[in-house]
């Protein structure tokens, strides 16, 4: 599903042009939209002058007309797709769940990790989803990057809570095709990438962020992902100024992940089309009682949930027989040794399938004949880091429509 | 906008926020006490206690108003309500008094089923008769917050019913049909179709391979995710395709519902021995199943009607539905997929899979259908035991046919936010399901393409 | 383990004399017990004065000076008590799991249900646990009482969540043979019960409620299972006036359960021991916030949980293989005609044994072959029924270690 | 009070609620960082950072207690917080400040580690060092109240470590474990364990038969709830009982240690054939299981020893726990079920049954021991998966043994309750395993007693 056409450097010598069409834009706007000094503009001309923003770091990457995508967007291209690796793609390596990372494919490149040396140029014209070999016969799968992937590659061990976050968020805000979302703030980027594909191929995402340095790394990541022409990412105080007001009534969706959301709401229900809806997401239960009752002026069906998501571990286990056990001590630390004499007849115990809920999201090793304790031993910390993770995780959603006459 | 150019297709400068003739509808009686799907015609109506009411008013009006019931010259009629519902003009205050002095007695209202009646027949309306009967209890100063707000609701309930005009998408949709049908859907919940969509992909331009075995809510759900764009094919084992009755409750234009087709899974492999398989015998399949296809539709209509039938009191689907000028042979989702669709897939391969056959082994399924995704592609299975999902986990990791295997199981929990009172409901259900998900690859060490 | 002696109306004679007794502990140690006016006192040689109070309503039950008990706390009776039932024990009929009910044993008895009439004299004798018949042929299971058992007859359907919160209660309470237990208020009893077993046989719980109602009926269930020489019902408003002075560093554990428990902190800090743990149990987080507020001046150690329960739901169950449903739609609706031809070949499913997480706690229905989708189609209100439930059930607990200089 | 009266044997007029020499304490090192194991004697020392502090000021403090790090005159020692060290006087206000003006580098600290080290020369204490890193903060003003109190932890925990003294009860024990090295309890959550109890209807003078393979944390909880009265009969099949380590952490009396006790399966079973067995052969079996029996003293102080060189820096067992005086012949806990026990056990039947071998098939175990039970009895089987357990329910229900059988899962929730920054925490563990739990009936439509 990676897009990528290679008229490179095309847009180099309208630079000029394109930055004074910015500039246009955020003086005419009056959108608060902080441009970083030394900033590069693109322009196609199917996006509206909103759609041109973007940052100083993006002028030592290559640039295109067309941008790799992360998901198709252009309907010339629906069905005709390679799916075979070019030059210039990104890449998703999976090494494991866990061990990902995405990468920009050049001929002469060379990948370098614990598995030894791989060429860039034996794994172009291969289909995306192909094991790849080193020079010492470690691989790796090359995968198209998908925004739950991207997810996992800008943030390791985390991702399976934003995933379920993302989606719900999605869901609720009734996002679809076309529509127009406003976004604050853009934090990682990671929903920003899931909006994108919900509003694609003719809809809109502004996200804004306070910092610029965070707003800047979030664009240079569409610029990586393709997703420049979905997504503006404005630099503003939106808890001090609220959202511009060229988007006054346009809004179908706004998503806050604010530290004081109840400051941005009374602009974000101005943004908002009739029945659109607001989703804030705040981690404390005094932010979400203040954004409640905030949003009892001006907005219905107001609600609050939680997302979580559990995820289970499978291994083919032994199920020991304790009349079998006959003369041993099958205390945990005793079965550890039975484990390693593989000589164990059979029939001594039964074979079975079993899922096991996880604390974190790992990789699934290879299934194994173990001993059932053998999960427990292996993962001695599982539950303390888990505790760790959670923090980042448990937050609220609350999401309403409102009803705007 | 793929969906309001779509509807601009069937009603010029159609606001698709803005109900109008003909549109599907999802009405909320009481706050999701009674959920309804109805077609806004003009003959179009609703029982609510004993009186019908015509659904005429609601045309025209925007998605997310509220509507009272009220006694016009011409009848009882629903009007709506320009004014936020919420809060009931109740002072809610910080919880101060408990429930040491109330007494539970049945002598706490004056007011008789009479004197009400008498004052329904003069004409009062539903807001003035609970203000009535809470200046004729003897007990309700003396409630507690808490029970106040109860009284309050269930007397509003009652005497002053509220309807709520829902647009119906994927989100009321699926919520509506879990409070009130949640075996009709296989106890999918909301946020699992989510997870479902974005574990498979799903994005304009997809093609997805789907087998849903829920009614049509996956089938309906991933559309509105394509917006007029990309395919969702429905496969299945045998000659019949399952029914996607669900389908017919969104407001798709004519494009959206193009892109919905079907194909049995017999079709989608016929060539895979072949390098290509002749157009002729593609045409011939496609002739000898628009048979069973035509049949499909009625058994849909039948179950339109089955489903009304069944209705328990909380949820209906009104019997309009088939008569609407809109569910036409055009309009109708749910085609036969296009024989050069068939072919692009055949060279390609899907894009997306999503699994939900809550009754079927899920491995005999995935083993079927998964070579027809392309490599690197998403896939997500819903089911409602995690048994069989790990059974098939562990199938697809020793035959290698897929990384990133996963099995997650969602949770969604509301909590109630008010002054003073706020907590955490349970979680929404139990019984939400598990999902298997993970990416396609090439073959074991194979680098030849599909 | 129910306990029997039939030493009947030995104390009517001195009810006189007992009720001095007890009046003079209600007014000597000025505890702000309200006694109803035709209140009955007895007192075992063994109890102290504190133990004798007793309403009302126990006036119409048989006395006996050893009481009927839940489970044995006479030292002389381990090891020797008898599982025989007899007449005038306390026995609980199992028709289901979400179906008992607490019946006392009388040789002239008869009980009729949906399954027809059974005589009580049939009963005696046989031990607990046994399968007694009607005159048609149906059947109930008699049991001894238990504290869950207990739980469940007071309160049909509610009960494995009270379970869950009940034992992480007197889990984290410390509560051990010998404590000394204050709660506040009594309710329905159902924690006190299990608070008791725990103390039984040398502890004491003193339990206030400030309705004279429901601490008149928890007194006469305390008759009822035999507890009352170790659990004393007062009638008293705890977050007004604070526990008895009486207490005063004496106990080992409070437990409160009031609509403002911060109220009542000062009082049951001064009533704890070195180190002794009060609990504080809260349906919204409003009361949690001032109570954690109101704790921090005196307490350490501060931690709130909240407790669930989770039932399964375990059927044997055919998972149908898509390929061998040829020609059929196997949607819901078809499935469910499917299921009824008992003639399928076994072969065209595995037949599995799977557990579903459960929103209630329903009786296990005996195993069926049935297809998975029956389960589904069974509960149809399952999950609305679950939400209702679960708004009495999620609330807070929050636990803390008191540390008095 | 039974547990008091226990402590009175041994130690007259003890308070068990204030520790005493030779007393087995829980040591919680900065808020649980690292938990570890001791007995309290003149002798006994723990190490901090690089320096070892003596116990020894610990003998005589109440449970419950804080200690600080000092310089004493003779070198560093433990002393005694006599404030409570809630809030460590920091104004945590209503969060309005956010991180937009923070930059965060590595410059905001003027205080080197040469300076802090100066300064402890100086004997400055742990807190004034933390002050005087906040007065050199360049960024702690700026902070957030979430960050302050982020740094303020972090440097409080490293250069003012505090221990908290726990009185060692099943609940800070199974904590303790359970956050350190859950997988020596088999994962057995605390609110798990106090189900287990609860559904296997423990109490003072029950009988407790015990399949408890989690090295004695079961057996030490139920012996806890006798209080010295009834039996906790670990039992097993094979001729070696299982460790009991844990149950050595506990401060039980000679009188509670009496009523620890173990039998296998074999010899509870012997006499179920035989009318009555014969007090020789009931002797005689006693004498063989002296051996293995002397054998798992050893075992179990090597365990210990193991556990402390297995020990990771976050949960120990100080070595002195067999040196200690408590810790002879007479007060050892798990001794050889007494015969006449065993008779009554063969008469009556047990009362209450616990199950936990997380590795073996339940249903194996179950099949032997249920019948041990007396009907009515009440019995609860911990595993870490469900399907054994869903497979043993099965099975139980189609053999009528027992009913109202029921698998439940435990989930506990933390919350941090804190101003403005109230949150839930994550479950505690997402593997709190399964219960199984029922009542033994009397066999199917027989009446003749057991």
């Amino acid at each position: 599903m990676l897009r990528k056409h290679r008229n490179k450097r095309h847009l180099a010598a309208s630079s000029q042009l394109q930055r004074r069409a910015a500039r246009s834009f955020i003086d005419g706007a009056n959108s608060g939209f902080t441009v970083a000094s030394t900033v590069t503009m693109r322009c196609s001309p199917s996006m509206s002058p909103v759609d041109c923003v973007s940052t100083a770091r993006i002028i030592s990457l290559r640039i295109d007309l067309k941008f790799l995508t992360m998901f198709p967007f252009d309907s010339s291209k629906k069905l005709s797709f390679s799916r075979y690796i070019s030059d210039g793609d990104l890449v998703i390596l999976y090494e494991r769940h866990d061990n990902m990372k995405a990468v920009k494919v050049s001929e002469s490149g060379v990948l370098q990790n614990r598995f030894g040396v791989f060429k860039h140029s034996e794994w172009i014209g291969k289909p995306f989803g192909s094991k790849v070999f080193s020079n010492k016969g470690g691989f790796v799968y090359l995968l198209a990057p998908t925004a739950e992937l991207w997810t996992l590659v800008l943030s390791h061990r985390t991702q399976i809570l934003y995933i379920a976050d993302i989606s719900f968020v999605v869901m609720y805000l009734e996002i679809v095709p076309g529509c127009l979302v406003l976004e604050s703030g853009t934090g990682s980027g990671s929903l920003t990438t899931s909006l994108a594909r919900a509003i694609a191929p003719n809809g809109h995402v502004y996200t804004f962020d306070f910092h610029e340095q965070r707003a800047a790394s979030a664009r240079e990541d569409f610029e990586r992902t393709g997703l420049s022409s979905l997504v503006t990412v404005g630099v503003r105080d939106i808890q001090g100024e609220g959202f511009p007001d060229e988007f006054l009534g346009r809004a179908d969706s706004v998503f806050l992940d604010l530290p004081q959301p109840w400051l941005a709401i009374p602009s974000a229900s101005k943004m908002l089309k009739q029945d659109g809806v607001l989703c804030s997401f705040s981690p404390c239960i005094e932010q979400v009682q203040k954004s409640c009752e905030t949003l009892r002026s001006d907005f219905t069906d107001i609600r609050t949930f939680e997302v979580l998501l559990h995820t289970y571990e499978v291994r083919e286990g032994n199920v020991w027989s304790w009349q079998d056990d006959d003369g041993s001590s099958m205390s945990l630390k005793s079965c550890k040794k039975r484990q390693r004499s593989t000589n164990e007849p059979e029939n001594a115990s039964s074979l079975t399938i079993m899922a096991r809920r996880n604390g974190e999201s790992r990789e699934q090793k290879d299934i194994k004949n173990c001993l059932l304790h053998k999960v427990m031993v292996e993962n001695p910390r599982g539950t303390l880091d888990h505790v760790h993770v959670s923090n980042t995780f448990a937050r609220f959603l609350h999401s309403q429509a409102t009803v705007l006459y | 906008m793929s969906i309001n150019k779509s509807e601009e297709n069937s009603n010029q400068d159609q606001n698709p926020r803005i109900t109008w003739k003909g549109c599907s509808v999802l009405l909320d009686i009481n706050d999701g006490d009674r959920v309804l799907f109805s077609r806004l015609t003009t003959g179009s109506k609703i029982k609510i206690g004993n009186k019908n009411y015509s659904l005429q008013p609601l045309i025209g009006c925007p998605f997310g108003s509220s509507f009272q019931v009220e006694d016009g010259k011409e009848g009882p009629v629903l009007s709506r309500v320009l004014q936020s519902t919420e809060g009931n003009n109740l002072q809610i205050m910080e919880e101060s008094r408990d429930n040491r002095m109330l007494v539970d007695n049945n002598s706490a209202q004056s007011l008789t089923v009479e004197d009400i009646d008498e004052m329904r027949r003069k004409g009062a309306s539903g807001d003035e008769i609970i203000k009535a009967l809470i200046a004729n209890s003897a007990t309700f100063e003396k409630k507690t917050a808490f029970s106040q707000e109860k009284y309050l609701l269930k007397k509003q309930k009652k005497y002053a019913p509220r309807v709520l005009l829902r647009r119906p998408f994927a989100r009321s949709i699926c919520e509506a049909y879990f409070k009130k049908h949640a075996e009709r859907i296989g106890f999918l919940r909301v946020d699992t179709l989510s997870l479902l969509l974005s574990l498979a992909n799903v994005s304009a331009y997809s093609e997805v391979l789907l087998v849903d075995m829920l009614d049509g809510i996956i089938t309906g759900a991933v559309a509105e995710r394509l917006g007029g764009t990309g395919y969702v094919c429905n496969t299945y084992c045998g000659v019949t395709p399952y029914p996607i009755n669900i389908v017919q409750m969104f407001n798709f234009s004519y494009d959206i519902c193009q892109r919905i087709v079907h194909s049995s899974v017999a079709e989608l492999h016929s060539s895979e021995n072949e390098t290509a398989p002749s157009t002729d015998e593609l045409e011939d399949a496609s002739n000898i199943r628009s048979q069973p296809n035509e049949q499909i539709s009625s058994p849909s209509s039948q179950n339109a009607v089955i489903m009304e039938e069944n209705e328990d009191g909380n949820m209906e689907i009104m019997s309009d539905v088939a008569a609407s000028p809109k569910v036409d042979k055009g309009t109708k989702a749910g085609r036969k997929a296009p024989v050069e669709a068939i072919k692009l897939w055949k060279e390609n391969g899907f894009s997306s899979l999503i699994i939900a056959a809550p009754n079927l082994d899920p491995w005999g399924i995935i083993k079927e259908v998964l070579p027809l995704l392309s490599y690197s592609a998403s896939f997500a299975v819903y089911h409602q035991y995690l048994q069989p999902l790990a059974t098939c986990m562990h199938n697809l990791q020793a035959e290698k046919m897929a990384i990133g295997l996963q099995i997650s199981e969602p949770w969604l929990r509301e909590y109630q936010v008010l002054p003073s009172r706020t907590h955490q409901h349970m979680q929404m259900s139990v019984t939400g399901g598990y999902i298997l998900s993970g990416t396609r690859i090439s073959g074991n060490d194979q680098t030849q393409t599909k």
